[in-house]
């Protein structure tokens, strides 16, 4: 038995002009007078309602609407539409009730910083300072020990500050790991051997080590010094002559630009020495980092010669000679160096088992290159990567790096419960498509069922869309939930109708903006906001055509860009997966389609929704 | 210290991209901030950035203001004052007092907050200036013809332009373009010798967004060195090679011809070489924040030597974003959350000290 | 050519001269060659190339240039260049480096005794100021003497003059 | 208003024009030029072989200068900036202030930082104004179209005597002449240098670069070229001929200097300017001013 559904109205930007009660007529709810409600509509977001309204709603099922978000511009005949299909479709949420919400136990608040060094010292004084027990899992003896990109004193001067609630584990590394945030079981092994513990979260944070980073075959080791391990002190030329230094910054690809500059600071520590000429050799002078440029020419000032060579264009002959094209003075120049000082990468070896136990998935995809997912968080909730296995720069950046990650583990960790994603086991297949499909590492099969983590949850949905027995729901979004408010806005919506599922980070943001300015929605469109593009479901579309749409549009993040790394991938192929279908039937399969778009492309948004609209006229 | 004195546990001055995710992290600690904004909306330089992505999300950044601008919006640690100027600070006994005056605004400011209605002054734990660079004014390399040619924009310009959709098929649509790498960057004879570190990153983008929507026009890309830009970068170099046109010379300057700009630069043989395009635009770099001289004088925040604002200043002063030198939005975000840290450690501090 | 043939002490000894500090900063980025009217007019010309050859130290094929007093001295190039390098000043350091090791042209050694004789390039004769006169304009003094001292030069005997500028 | 003359070597040999109209021009304007017959040679012509003696002969003039007390101000721009140059580098550079004392110690001079060195022109916007010289224009040049050439040396190197223009877009010509009522005219080779600076090591060279402005005035057919500069006044107007015949084409533009024109504004006769003396002379300007 559906709930009867009153409309609270709450007067917001947007809004000015319109007669609640002809929208609550209009949408088939009631308008509230004050009594007792069974379920509701509220006009405006949670956070903007006030506090009065939030405890006396509290319990009850309850759409909080942002109204004007989907109202837009036009005369108010069209306006009064688009406010009751939107009223509606909240409403047909809110009459389908809620399951009971399924609170996240309190999760675990402890920490593990697997690593050492800059990155991983910074991680626990971050998370230690945010009041949570931290245990420093280092494979050295001590908290002090840097990684051989870093520098020693500011590690040092880190480790004797570390406080008091960071627990030390010396000689001793972590050999696996599962779970997600609020409930990870780690496997460490330490000298006493391998224990297994429980974390709210984890920073993997392993020392960084220094490679040649610069590809030159064939030189004679006994030439080549490391950027990190030159002394210039050893360097001299002889009374009465120049002795000749080279120093290899990028020869068959560029350096990058912290790896330019050590090279920078060596070639000119040799420069001041007597009678040292030192050749820079270089393909792009990488000075995106700061005081590089002045470095750069402090060096040329000092006497150093820039020697720009193709990518590849240096040569070896005889294991001792340089030998590479001018292109200023076309000739070849060749240079017989006493020494060769090579510039050096840092990094860190990926640990073995994050590749096979952790994830099934590809390093990319753990640790995508995605704005969204900057500053050391991961695709796994809870899991942050820091430093030299990141690849990010040595220096000042990894500590901003661990900062940002902590205050995001914190915020994991100790915010507002979210309820979170409820699994009826009586309808659960243990078929694992969640597991498999959770891009957060949620759901984990436990036991004899599915158990989601209680932190890691985003509420995207994209388990409950690939859920075929209906048995997870990111709370109260459910395919039932889903299919009532899709079936109560069609029926108000005026012809043609139309549906734009909008992300809740790229499609509805541009909506919402859209409105703001005025912008003309169709009459018929219904907007159907969502947390990712990833829960729009094949039923969820085809049903839409069924109840009379005449297209449907999903506007998701742009690949890479998606804050569940795959929700805007899975959307887009569901609805390919439609169209197919379509052109089974012979319908249109352009009826539906998938596009991607940035929050900030509203004008992209606009000119979908106006195509959609010409053709929902034509069909 | 009595605690109550305090109106706000940190002070954010800047409504940009790091100043909201300082706010946001600040939040995210459970510390309640307060950012005051001199612009009638917040959003700062971001909110005049493209999206690049072409077939992918290009990370570039921009769209993050949007996620930001919403989170700060619903998080109630959150206090947001638009069109505030700070007028005088103070510090004592290890707080900051500092006032703020309104600003004129439009009727109708958009986006979250609310104009500062009246002169204020707050008092705070800990200070975080988030005021942003300065975009070069082009005007500053008068031999580029910004502002004398017609078809010479800014980078900036272009971004408006591509946002706006006045780049593509049925609008403008050139059969030319050049970017001239460097304009107010990685120049010591001007005064700014520093790598604005982005440019690279965001012509190269744009350069694609303009070949992806109109895959006839040539782009040239006049430049010293290419610099890096983020992890996945060497791997998108070769590809743009392959589509746009790499010209190792920084040209002389930007002449009007009769169809449009001209660009003047050493040929392959080394002798001048003028070349015709339909649109000129000018990379400008990032420098310090406007007003550097008088934050500085107010907060004696000390300047480093390129005039940036040093990260760390007087007690309970932190610095966060391109204020601290050249960073781009992702970095701006993340480095936000180390002057949130430092803020919030320092107001612990203050806490902790007046408890006893 | 072989690098360790060169002589890096040459960029060091222009940096010393006068104008020449700085010649080293350069690193080719071919902002002056694009502004270059000599250049323009003489492909083989490139300021970036003098500076390149003095920068490795071709020390002797350097000054035996005649390339390197062709120079207008207009000073575009150092107007454009964003290191500061003002080549004009550098080349006039390589000049006087050139000119001290004998390969000076003809014409420097007349300017100097000109010079030094007359104080001015253009010999001031009674005749001239005739003319000045006429006009209604000041006499010019025709030998500031003070010119043989400073250049260290007896002036050339009356009647043996050179052939003017 | 006063000032020091510094004439130097071309002007008062072979642009009496240039000096007569300087003179007649500065009288009208209230500028009293004082005449110091010592005033030689600036260095210039030393510089590229023997800049340390050519740095002496400049200090030189500064030191008599200095010893006036009055600005100098030069009609030639090689002088001017040269002259410019050396105060600079002498007021930066103790040590080489020291140098140059002890070789002029000899000769009664010293060398002191302040002289205030520039060219007439600039002389002229910066003391008297823009305002105030138009203010005093009797007679309009309306009609009459003139292409400026600055020259190099009248706005570069700007770090020395930069401020009032921009190398890049310079504007202080044109001003001048839109002073009088004419039209300045801005051409894609506004900036090119004459080549004089070469004229004594490649005459073909500085004959190029010279020719290609001529040529495009030519086209353009200007009343006349305008200069400031008697260096490049050797180019454009003494070597006109043999650089079209080096060219082989014809072309005859004509060459006036700016006081030239200025003086015509404020009333004066081409004689008293003397046109007369110009050797491409500009026909119809002259036949409009006749009485």
């Amino acid at each position: 038995m559906p709930a009867r559904v009153s409309l609270i109205w709450q007067e917001a930007p947007g809004l000015s002009g319109l007669d609640p009660a002809q929208v609550a007529l209009a949408a088939g709810v009631e308008l509230d007078d004050g009594g007792l409600v069974e379920a509701a509509v509220v006009t405006v977001a949670q956070e903007r309602a006030p506090r009065g309204l939030q405890e006396r709603l509290a319990g009850l099922p309850v759409s909080w609407l942002d109204l004007a978000a989907e109202i837009g511009g036009g005369g108010d005949a069209h306006r009064l539409a688009r406010a009751a299909t939107a009223v509606a479709r909240a409403a047909g949420r809110a009459a389908k009730g809620t399951l009971p919400p399924v609170y996240a136990p309190q999760p675990a608040q402890s920490v593990l910083v697997a690593g050492a060094g800059l990155g991983a010292l910074a991680a626990a004084w971050e998370a230690a300072a945010l009041g949570h027990p931290v245990t420093l899992a280092t494979p050295f003896g001590d908290a002090a020990t840097p990684g051989a990109d870093d520098d020693p004193q500011a590690v040092g001067l880190m480790a004797a500050q570390l406080p008091a609630q960071v627990e030390l584990a010396t000689e001793c590394e972590l050999i696996g790991l599962a779970g997600s945030a609020g409930g990870f079981s780690a496997r460490l092994m330490g000298p006493q051997g391998e224990s297994s513990q429980g974390f709210g979260a984890v920073f993997l944070a392993p020392p960084g080590e220094l490679a040649p980073g610069c590809e030159i075959h064939g030189l004679n080791p006994e030439l080549c010094v490391l950027a990190s391990k030159l002394d210039p002190e050893d360097w001299q030329g002889p009374e009465d002559a120049w002795l000749h230094a080279a120093v290899l910054a990028g020869s068959a690809q560029a350096a990058p630009s912290y790896s330019f500059a050590a090279a920078l600071e060596a070639a000119l520590a040799l420069a001041k020495r007597p009678r040292v000429q030192v050749s820079l050799f270089y393909t792009e002078a990488r000075v995106a980092v700061p005081g590089a440029e002045r470095l750069f020419r402090d060096c040329r000032a000092a006497g150093v010669l820039p020697m720009r060579v193709e990518p590849g264009g240096l040569e070896v002959r005889g294991g001792h000679t340089l030998a590479w094209f001018d292109p200023l003075l076309g000739e070849e120049i060749t240079l017989e160096p006493a020494v060769a000082v090579m510039a050096e990468q840092s990094g860190a070896p990926r640990p073995a088992w994050l590749d096979n136990e952790l994830t099934v998935k590809p390093w990319d995809l753990l640790v995508p290159e995605n704005p969204r997912l900057a500053g050391g968080k991961t695709s796994r909730s809870g899991l942050y990567i820091l430093g030299s296995l990141r690849g990010t720069a040595p220096g000042a950046p990894r500590r901003a790096e661990a900062a940002a990650a902590t205050a995001d583990m914190h915020a994991r960790l100790t915010g507002r419960v979210v309820p979170m994603p409820a699994v009826r086991d009586q309808l659960c297949a243990r078929c694992l498509s969640c597991v498999r499909a959770c891009p957060h590492g949620v759901p984990q099969f436990v036991g004899f069922g599915i158990a989601c983590s209680p932190a890691g949850c985003v509420a995207c949905g994209i388990c409950a869309a690939e859920c075929p027995a209906e048995a997870i729901a990111p709370p109260g979004w459910g395919q039932p939930e889903m299919l009532a408010a899709l079936e109560a806005a069609l029926a108000v919506a005026p012809e043609p109708k139309m549906v734009l599922f909008a992300c809740g980070q790229s499609g509805m943001p541009a909506a919402s903006a859209l409105s703001a300015s005025g912008h003309q929605w169709p009459a018929g469109l219904v907007i159907f906001p969502l947390v990712c593009a990833g829960r729009t479901s094949q039923v969820l579309v085809t049903r839409a055509l069924e109840l009379g749409a005449k297209g449907v549009l999903t506007a998701g993040c742009h690949p890479g860009n998606c804050r569940s790394i795959s929700g805007n991938l899975v959307a887009a192929a569901k609805l390919e997966m439609v169209q197919g279908m379509l052109a089974e039937l012979g319908l249109d399969p352009e009826a539906v389609s998938f596009l991607p778009l940035a929050s900030n492309q509203t004008r992209e948004l606009a000119q979908a929704v106006e195509a959609l609209a010409v053709k929902a006229e034509e069909a | 210290m009595n605690p109550a004195e305090i109106d706000t546990p940190v002070l954010i001055i800047g409504g940009g991209v790091a100043g909201l995710s300082a706010a946001v992290e600040l939040s995210r600690r459970g510390l309640a901030s307060t950012v005051v904004e001199r612009e009638a909306a917040p959003g700062g330089r971001a909110g005049e950035f493209c999206c690049k992505a072409v077939a992918a999300c290009a990370r570039c950044g921009a769209c993050r203001l949007g996620d930001l601008l919403a989170e700060a919006a619903a998080r109630p640690e959150i206090t947001l004052h638009t069109a505030a100027l700070v007028t005088s600070a103070e510090q004592k006994d290890g707080l900051w007092t500092v006032e703020l005056s309104p600003q004129p605004a439009g009727d109708d400011a958009p986006g979250p907050g609310a104009p500062l209605g009246e002169r204020c002054s707050l008092t705070t734990g800990a200070v975080i200036l988030a005021v942003g660079g300065q975009v070069f004014d082009p005007a500053g390399k008068s031999r580029f013809a910004h502002g004398r040619v017609e078809g010479v924009h800014s980078a900036l310009e272009l971004e408006a332009m591509l946002a706006m959709g006045a780049i593509g098929p049925g609008a403008m649509a050139p059969a030319k373009v050049a970017f001239i790498q460097c304009v107010g960057s990685r120049d010591a004879a001007g005064g700014r010798p520093w790598c604005s570190r982005v440019c690279c990153g965001y012509a190269l983008r744009m350069a694609r967004v303009i070949r992806h929507r109109l895959p006839e026009t040539e782009v040239t890309f006049f430049h010293m060195d290419v610099q890096d830009y983020g992890r996945a970068w060497e791997e998108e170099l070769p590809s743009l090679k392959e589509d746009i046109r790499f010209v190792r010379a920084m040209p002389g300057e930007v002449t009007a011809g009769e169809q449009g700009p001209r660009v003047v630069f050493a040929g392959p043989e080394g002798a001048p070489v003028s070349e015709g395009f339909d649109l000129v635009i000018l990379s400008v770099g990032i420098g310090p924040p406007n007003g550097a001289g008088s934050l500085h004088e107010l907060f004696g925040a000390a300047p480093d030597q390129d005039g940036f604002l040093a990260e760390e200043g007087p007690d309970g002063l932190f610095v966060a974003g391109a204020a601290a030198g050249p960073r781009s939005l992702n970095e701006s975000i993340t480095h936000a959350g180390l002057a949130a840290s430092r803020a919030a450690a320092r107001v612990g501090a203050l806490l902790e000290a007046a408890r006893g | 050519m072989r690098l360790n043939d060169c002589d890096p002490g040459f960029k060091h000894q222009v940096a010393a001269e006068p104008g020449g500090e700085g010649i080293r900063v350069c690193f080719g980025c071919a902002a002056c060659s694009a502004r270059c009217p000599v250049g323009a007019n003489r492909p083989e010309y490139d300021p970036r190339r003098i500076i390149r050859a003095a920068l490795l130290g071709r020390r002797e094929e350097v000054l035996a240039s005649p390339l390197i007093w062709l120079c207008s001295s207009c000073y575009t190039c150092g107007e454009v260049c964003p290191q500061g390098v003002r080549f004009t000043d550098v080349l006039t350091a390589i000049k006087n480096i050139a000119a001290r090791a004998g390969h000076a042209p003809p014409s420097a050694r007349i300017t100097a005794e000109l010079l030094a004789k007359q104080g001015r390039l253009l010999e001031v004769t009674e005749f001239e100021n005739d003319k000045r006169a006429e006009l209604g304009l000041p006499p010019v003094e025709q030998r500031p003497h003070d010119f043989q001292s400073i250049l260290g030069l007896e002036p050339p005997p009356e009647g043996g003059e050179g052939e003017g500028a | 208003m006063k000032a020091l003359l510094f004439l130097g070597c071309t002007v008062p040999v072979r642009n009496l024009n240039y000096e007569l109209s300087a003179r007649k021009v500065c009288q009208a304007l209230g500028v009293e030029l004082v005449d110091d017959p010592a005033l030689a040679c600036c260095g210039y012509p030393l510089k590229g072989s023997d800049q340390g003696h050519a740095l002496v002969i400049a200090a030189r003039a500064l030191a008599q200068a200095k010893a006036h007390d009055l600005p100098l101000v030069a009609l030639c721009s090689a002088c001017a900036g040269t002259l410019a140059e050396a105060e600079h580098h002498l007021a930066h550079d103790p040590a080489a202030a020291e140098a140059v004392n002890r070789e002029l110690e000899p000769l009664g001079l010293k060398y002191e930082p302040g002289a205030r060195v520039n060219h007439l022109m600039r002389f002229l916007l910066s003391e008297v104004g823009l305002e105030a010289i138009q203010a005093k224009m009797s007679k309009s040049l309306e009609g009459f179209s003139f292409a400026p050439h600055y020259g190099c040396h009248y706005l570069k190197p700007a770090e020395v005597i930069g401020g009032l223009d921009d190398p890049e877009n310079p504007q202080s010509m044109g001003q001048l002449i839109a002073a009088t009522g004419a039209r300045a005219v801005s051409h894609p080779r506004l900036k090119d240098c004459c080549g004089g600076g070469v004229l004594g090591a490649d005459e073909e060279l500085a004959g190029s670069l010279a020719g290609a402005k001529l040529a495009e005035l030519n086209e353009l057919g200007v009343t006349a070229m305008v200069l400031v500069c008697p260096f490049c006044n050797v180019m454009y107007e003494g070597q006109q001929k043999a650089i079209a015949k080096r060219l082989d084409t014809k072309f005859k533009v004509p060459v006036v200097y700016l006081t030239q024109i200025l003086g015509l504004g404020l009333g004066l006769s081409p004689d008293e300017v003397g046109l007369k003396l110009n050797r491409v002379k500009p026909k119809e300007l002259i036949k409009a001013f006749k009485e």
